[in-house]
């Protein structure tokens, strides 16, 4: 079930500024990919275009193709929503709706495509996506609650569950753990080495150990300096790239401090 | 006869009226006129009347002044209208064309007394030749001390407090009968043709007569011309006619309409008149509207509506009515007597 | 995992048409959405139209024509040169309302927003809100019969011992029924306007934003200044702009309160002088007929270009500041 | 471990004390004077409020009664101290009603237009002409609504719906300016983690957008709606006036309060030959006036009650 | 000049919801405290109780004392904003003010005391605290520009060039490294380091290596569970809480997968 998505040639504007250039990518099915390299190098601006949010910014556009199992996303008769339903989505930031308790932040996806789900039903959604994001066990007892009452870390686990509810084939995920305690960051590594068994899961992180643990292919991505597009320097299966990448730069890279 | 107050739940055409009314109360549908605003009072009277009566039928009065009540009957938005002017040839055309050659009913159905009011401590009268009241409202005169005044009023204890005119800020047909009486009765000194608006800049102005009588009562030593029954407390000036003083009332202010000629070269139903403002033992300074309608209708029950209505307006209950509610002069029974038969005649056509 | 809702997105059977990215009903609303802004085009070309028509007489008439035909129109003057005190006035007129409803109406949307006790702040906006809900007409009444007496007195006493200042020379009215009493009442009526929308916009700045001001060393105020002001810049400018379309073209209040006058004169405090042409036009529309009316409607298309100009300059300032808007 | 007797001394360090302690005293008091001012903002804002209403109230109260509230002023003239309001109450409900329901949904989706969708020349002229728009007089949206429906019905049509679309013309810059600025407010980040669930853009305005901004928004209907519902001279003109009780505004005349009351208040004191008595009372008009200014104001007082009970239903829940 | 902080029983609430109990914490002039603990701990909460940021949210208050050099934080004496113009505090989410230029945000809290700075000053201000924020070289050429338009770590680092351009006395780090790639991360460490010569700092961390990497004592804060209030486990120089904690929770905690 789980798709595989090639990138080809991908140039990535905002406006007329080129902010990720000429990105030739495979992401194979039913498996973690890292996506790793410095601040502002366009790993999250890459990461938007693979379920084209990056549409939704006024004056950004994609040159080239993305294809999932061959059907390029950016082809004439594909529905940007349908992409979006089929290739979930976790942010940088947690952006849990504040009009909506907990419960209905985890249903959202469920909710605003208005489809009927029967009480039962979604009381076991939410239970499994907050179980999932471990979350469950904090919030099981104020489910009615708002969810921006959260700390960050709570809030990025909701998101997480709410991305998770929709039951998509990809998982895209941008630095998910970045505001996250370790315990929570296990269960959600946990979790990402769970959905890949039967999912696509791209995750965009900072940490190195993060990426060496979770996935099996990584890519760099680099950036000549301001105002020069960024680009994927180098993919390889993760141990290749942590133990022997091909290029320098990668090298230097992963061998930081961090490494 | 008692007015009958509608109640909550009465839908005009199907409420009753169990008032033993002398009037045969068979018209019913709906009738519509508007234009002057000065006639408000009055045909709410006429209305009410006509309406009890005839407790199937409803008269609607637009008071959205007299220029667009002769426009509105003009083009036939208003089966009959009010307005402070008798209509100019233009006017009239536009009526024939509605009404028909010589189709046009016009007559001064509502004239009422405009006095000539001041606010000013402990001074409830006082006399004021016509060329006085002109400078006064020229703002040649500019205290109340002024020999001018003085002289007239060998009686009177008068301050020297500084006048304020107040006049109509609005396009108005009280400034202009206002006006056409400085205009006529003071040529000399007051030169400007009448016309709706306040030819002098720069005084104190409200709008309405409503805003006039408000703003001349809450300043101190100031003057204005109102519809006579708006005045309230106001002090008021008994004007000088022929050598006389004479101070405003219904009665005075019908003779001056009733003594004046009508005006020559109308068509029979069209019955205006050129007032004459030195009558003496009349009050001159009147306010004259004309109520206009046609002799021919398209619509039957229009006919009939305007025919009962007009009749009542004319009727000397109705102006009997009009002179409680609005403090009106009642119709002359000569200018009744011309214009009836022409109600009379209102038909289908 | 569930498969139930598994569709390649590729595989929708949808039809080939369109390289737009709307499909379905996000097109129909998406037409919606343009449809009304596209009504509203059509209602303002109707209206402009009809005013350019009306007017058009008007405009095309010599001054004499003018003269003999319009009751309040004076020899040997344009038709731009009677417009102009017009337009003066009811310039006038709103900058006075503005210029003491704005900061008034920032201190109360501050003080709603960041001052009050929060549990207050709801029902002291309640309050505000309650001016905006009183219509022109009891304005006008309470204006012309309670405000204009209560204010003769200090208009008279400025008058008499600031009388130097060009504001307050000329002759004050002893009724209090001047532009300076309309300036404030009108500013009263758009005060609630003005607070509302503000209110709203402060409320809205960041917490993050108002954190980082108070984490730098601010005191309340300068947080205020920092964090809430510029980002509510926009909102305060179109809140303001509300409010003087409210008082370019009140009508009632000003009507009722006003003792008009045709001059250029700065005399705020003396009666006779200004008029508005929202006032004017309906002063006068009741008796008018022909081409006096065509010279009220003229006044009118005047007040849209007034309008117009001053909302192009309001829109001008927040656009040059755009890349800084609090929304991003 | 640190060594504790550094902090024994009760003041502390009298060098920290000072630091903490001292804030450029010049801050301190702008700070505190703009607190002042912007305490006398609000104090200045009550008095008109407190005053106009008092003013209305101590003049309008004593007429209010059941049958004022309940019966209409057909058949009623001169001093009659009978009749009431009741036809004027169901005009401006009625109409300022129809007006909502034309302009709420044009000017919304206008709004959400100009914010999800704008761009280009159309979202442009849009801004533009509602702009010019808040500059309308009334008497001339009344003049227009009037010269349109006479294209179609004839110079002597007058209907309610003709006002409420005169009021309209009022009302839509309002909501559509309000509502715009109450739409931009929305985060960004609300939208995208919409789109990423895959809910198409209309559902994410519909349920996240306008489900956010809705307190705002009501705010800016409210104002709308407060903005016509005292409005005079266009109804005079497009809607006339009756003494009757009409429900139907696509035919015949209504009367609505604003109107009634200044109606009343022009026609001045009516003459009572006898002085005041039980069936003459000289200045009933102005005491119907200021009934009737009470009954508008309770009602708009009333729509803002419950538009406050809106907001705060669905306002944001943060925390 | 560096000052030391010491909290004696401090009890933070939120309303009535005991969030952090009981601390007694002492902070060292001149030097680096790192607070780790699990998501929802209350780092954050007690951390904005340091600079007096914690009573600005409704309804929050607390109860004990913070002392700086043995002058309470909370005594009548104190001037909040005094305070936190001494602790200068950066926060988890970068919040540069969106309506200000990169450049007039590094100035923002300095033009509040001295609104009278001179250009040339003004200009090497802003220089200095670029620089020491690792961004002086990408944002050289737009100091004109929003805040706003930057990548989520370039906004960070801008945060915290605006937090040391008023040279505080302390200054507190809430996760300030969290949205930042590994380049950037030990730029602001290097930069940590350099500041702890003159200055006292508390950063909160989820990064086991950076607590390690930066810190001289560690703070370990758990919470029994929802609802629970946060507690300090244990205090102690970071070698001796990352080698041999007294506390077998501090233990559990550092010796996860995360070491
Ligand atoms: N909305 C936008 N408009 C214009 N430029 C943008 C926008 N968002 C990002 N950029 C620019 O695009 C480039 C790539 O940014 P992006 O956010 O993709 O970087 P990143 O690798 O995700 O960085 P980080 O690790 O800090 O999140 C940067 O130079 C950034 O300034
Ligand atoms: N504004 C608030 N109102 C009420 N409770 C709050 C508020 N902010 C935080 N809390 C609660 O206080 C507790 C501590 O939160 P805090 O944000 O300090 O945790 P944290 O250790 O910083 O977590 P994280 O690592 O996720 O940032 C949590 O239970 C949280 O839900
Ligand atoms: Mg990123
Ligand atoms: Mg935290
Ligand atoms: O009847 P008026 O025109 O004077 O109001």
């Amino acid at each position: 079930m789980a798709q595989r998505i090639d990138t080809k040639d991908l140039n990535i504007y905002y406006s007329s500024f080129l902010a990720v250039e000429a990105v030739n990518m495979t992401i194979e099915p039913k498996s973690v990919t890292a996506l790793i390299g410095p601040s502002g190098c366009g790993k999250s601006t890459f990461l938007r275009t693979l379920n084209r949010m990056h549409e939704v910014i006024p004056g950004a556009r994609v040159e080239g193709h993305v294809e999932m199992d061959g059907v390029d996303l950016y082809g004439p008769n594909v529905d940007p929503v349908a992409v979006r339903k089929n290739v979930g989505m976790v942010f940088q930031r947690p952006n849990p709706f504040p009009t909506m308790s907990i419960r209905d932040n985890v249903l959202a996806g469920v909710k605003l495509n208005n489809k009927r789900i029967s009480k039962s039903d979604a009381d076991d959604l939410v239970e499994s996506s907050l179980h999932g994001a471990n979350l469950w066990n904090e919030v099981k007892d104020r489910l009615d609650r708002p969810g921006s009452g959260l700390s960050g870390g709570q809030q990025q686990r909701l998101c997480i569950a709410r991305a998770i509810a929709i039951k998509p084939q990809v998982l895209l995920m941008d630095e998910p753990c970045s505001a996250l305690d370790p315990i929570s960051t296990i269960a959600i590594e946990d979790l990402i080495g769970e959905l890949k068994n039967d999912y696509t899961i791209v995750i965009v992180t900072h940490n190195m150990q993060q990426a060496a643990r979770v996935s099996d292919r990584t890519g760099f991505f680099n950036i000549a300096g301001t105002g020069k597009p960024g680009k994927l320097i180098e993919m390889d299966d993760t141990a290749t790239i942590f133990s022997s990448p091909a290029e320098k730069a990668t090298e230097d890279y992963v061998s930081g401090r961090f490494g | 006869s008692d007015p009958e107050p509608a109640d909550a739940t009465g839908d005009e055409t199907t409420e009753a009226s169990e008032s033993g009314d002398d009037m045969e109360g068979g018209l019913s549908g709906t009738l519509s006129g508007g234009g002057a605003s000065s006639q408000e009072a009055a045909m709410n009277a006429w209305r009410a009347g006509f309406q009890q009566a005839n407790p199937e039928a409803t008269v609607n009065y637009d008071p959205v002044g007299s220029g667009g009540g002769r426009t509105g009957f003009g083009d036939g938005s208003y089966a009959f209208a009010g307005s402070d002017a008798a209509l100019d040839d233009e006017e009239l055309a536009a009526a024939e064309a509605q009404c028909g050659e010589g189709g046009v009913i016009e007559f001064p159905g509502y004239v009422s007394p405009v006095a000539v009011a001041f606010n000013l401590e402990g001074v409830d009268s006082l006399n004021m030749s016509p060329e006085t009241i002109a400078n006064v409202f020229l703002g040649e005169i500019t205290t109340w001390d002024d020999e001018a005044i003085a002289a007239d009023n060998p009686d009177a204890d008068l301050p020297s407090t500084a006048i304020t005119v107040v006049h109509r800020s609005d396009e108005s047909g009280t400034t202009e009968n206002f006006e056409d009486y400085l205009y006529s009765a003071a040529g000399d000194v007051w030169t400007t043709e009448p016309s709706g608006v306040w030819p002098v800049d720069g005084q104190e102005s409200a709008q309405g007569t409503s805003g006039v009588v408000g703003a001349a009562q809450a300043g101190e030593g100031t003057i204005t011309y109102a519809d006579a029954s708006q005045i309230a407390d106001l002090g008021t000036v008994a004007v000088g006619v022929g050598g006389d003083f004479v101070e405003y009332s219904a009665e005075a202010a019908a003779e001056v309409v009733a003594q004046s000629p009508r005006t020559e070269g109308t068509s029979e139903y069209v019955y205006t008149i050129e007032l004459e403002r030195d009558i003496e033992g009349t009050y001159p300074i009147v306010l004259v509207s004309y109520s206009l309608a046609c002799t021919t209708y398209a619509d039957e029950n229009t006919a009939e509506l305007v025919k009962g209505f007009l009749g009542y307006l004319a009727s000397e209950e109705g102006q009997q009515a009009a002179a409680d509610a609005a403090g009106s002069a009642p119709l002359s029974d000569t200018i009744r007597q011309a214009v009836l038969p022409g109600i009379e005649s209102i038909s289908v056509g | 995992m569930s498969t139930t809702i598994s569709r390649p997105p590729a595989r929708g059977s949808r039809r080939r048409r369109s390289s737009t990215t709307d499909r379905g009903f996000n097109r129909v609303f998406r037409w919606i959405a343009v449809g009304a802004g596209a009504t509203i085009l059509a209602v303002l070309a109707a209206v402009a139209l009809f005013l350019i028509s009306e007017a058009w007489p008007a405009i095309m008439a010599s001054p004499e024509e003018l003269a003999s035909g319009v009751p309040r129109y004076p020899e040997d003057t344009s038709l731009l040169g009677y417009l102009g005190p017009l337009v003066y006035g009811t310039i006038l007129a709103a900058v006075l309302a503005l210029v003491i409803a704005v900061p008034v109406s920032m201190g109360i949307a501050l003080f709603i927003s960041h001052y009050a006790p929060r549990r207050l702040s709801q029902l002291l906006g309640a309050l505000v809100d309650l001016l905006a809900a009183i219509p022109s007409v009891i304005y006008g009444l309470w204006g012309f019969f309670t405000l204009a007496p209560v204010l003769t007195p200090f208009w008279l006493w400025l008058n008499d011992n600031l009388g130097w200042f060009p504001f307050w020379g000329g002759q004050a009215s002893p009724t209090g029924r001047s532009m300076a009493t309309v300036g404030i009442v009108l500013a009263i009526m758009i005060l609630p306007i003005i607070t509302a929308v503000s209110r709203e916009v402060f409320l809205q700045t960041p917490r993050l934003h108002e954190e980082a001001a108070l984490a730098l060393g601010a005191t309340r105020w300068e947080v205020v200044r920092t964090a809430v002001l510029p980002f509510g810049r926009s909102g305060v400018i179109s809140a303001s702009m509300l409010g003087l379309g409210r008082a370019l073209g009140e009508t009632m209040a000003v009507l009722m309160i006003l003792s008009p006058g045709f001059t250029y004169s700065l005399d705020i405090l003396a009666a006779g002088q200004h008029q508005t042409i929202a006032a004017y036009i309906a002063a006068d529309f009741p008796e008018s007929t022909g081409l006096g009316v065509n010279t009220l409607i003229a006044a009118g298309l005047a007040l849209f270009v007034i309008t117009l100009a001053v909302n192009m300059a309001a829109r001008w300032v927040v656009a040059r500041r755009k890349d800084f808007s609090g929304a991003n | 471990m640190s060594v504790a007797t550094e902090s024994s001394s009760p003041g502390g360090s009298p060098d920290t004390a000072r630091l903490l302690a001292t804030v450029d005293p010049a801050r301190r008091r702008t700070d505190r004077t703009m607190q002042v001012l912007i305490y006398i903002a609000f104090a200045l804002a009550m008095i008109p409020l407190i005053w106009l209403i008092w003013t209305v109230v101590a003049q309008g109260a004593d007429r209010i009664s059941i049958d004022f509230l309940t019966q209409s002023m057909r058949n009623i003239f001169g001093g009659d101290p009978r009749g009431g309001i009741y036809h004027a109450i169901a005009g401006t409900v009625i109409i300022t009603l129809l007006a909502t329901v034309i302009s709420v949904p044009i000017g919304i989706l206008t709004a959400i237009y100009l914010v999800e969708y704008g761009k280009g020349w159309l979202a442009r002229s849009v801004t533009f002409f509602v702009d010019v728009m808040t500059g309308i007089p009334s008497i001339v949206a009344g003049l227009f609504a009037f010269s349109l429906f006479a294209l179609i019905f004839g110079p002597s049509v007058r209907i309610g719906i003709m006002g409420a679309v005169a009021l309209s013309v009022l009302m839509i810059p309002v909501v559509v300016r309000s509502c715009e600025e109450m739409l931009k407010l929305v985060p960004n980040e609300l939208r995208e983690a919409s789109y990423a669930l895959g809910v198409p853009k209309w559902l994410t305005i519909v349920k996240v957008v306008l489900r956010t901004s809705v307190a705002g928004l009501t705010t800016g209907v409210l104002l709308a709606v407060a903005r016509v519902v005292g409005e005079t001279a266009p109804l005079l003109v497009t809607v006339g006036v009756t003494d009757s009780i009409n429900f139907n505004p696509f035919e015949g005349r209504m009367m609505t309060l604003p109107v009634f009351a200044y109606r009343q208040y022009s026609q001045g004191n009516a003459p009572c030959p006898g002085g005041d008595s039980a069936t003459c009372v000289a200045d009933i008009a102005s005491q119907n006036a200021w009934g009737a200014a009470l009954v508008l104001i309770a009602m708009v007082l009333a729509l803002n009650l419950i538009g406050r009970l809106i907001t705060r239903w669905f306002a944001p829940k943060l925390g």
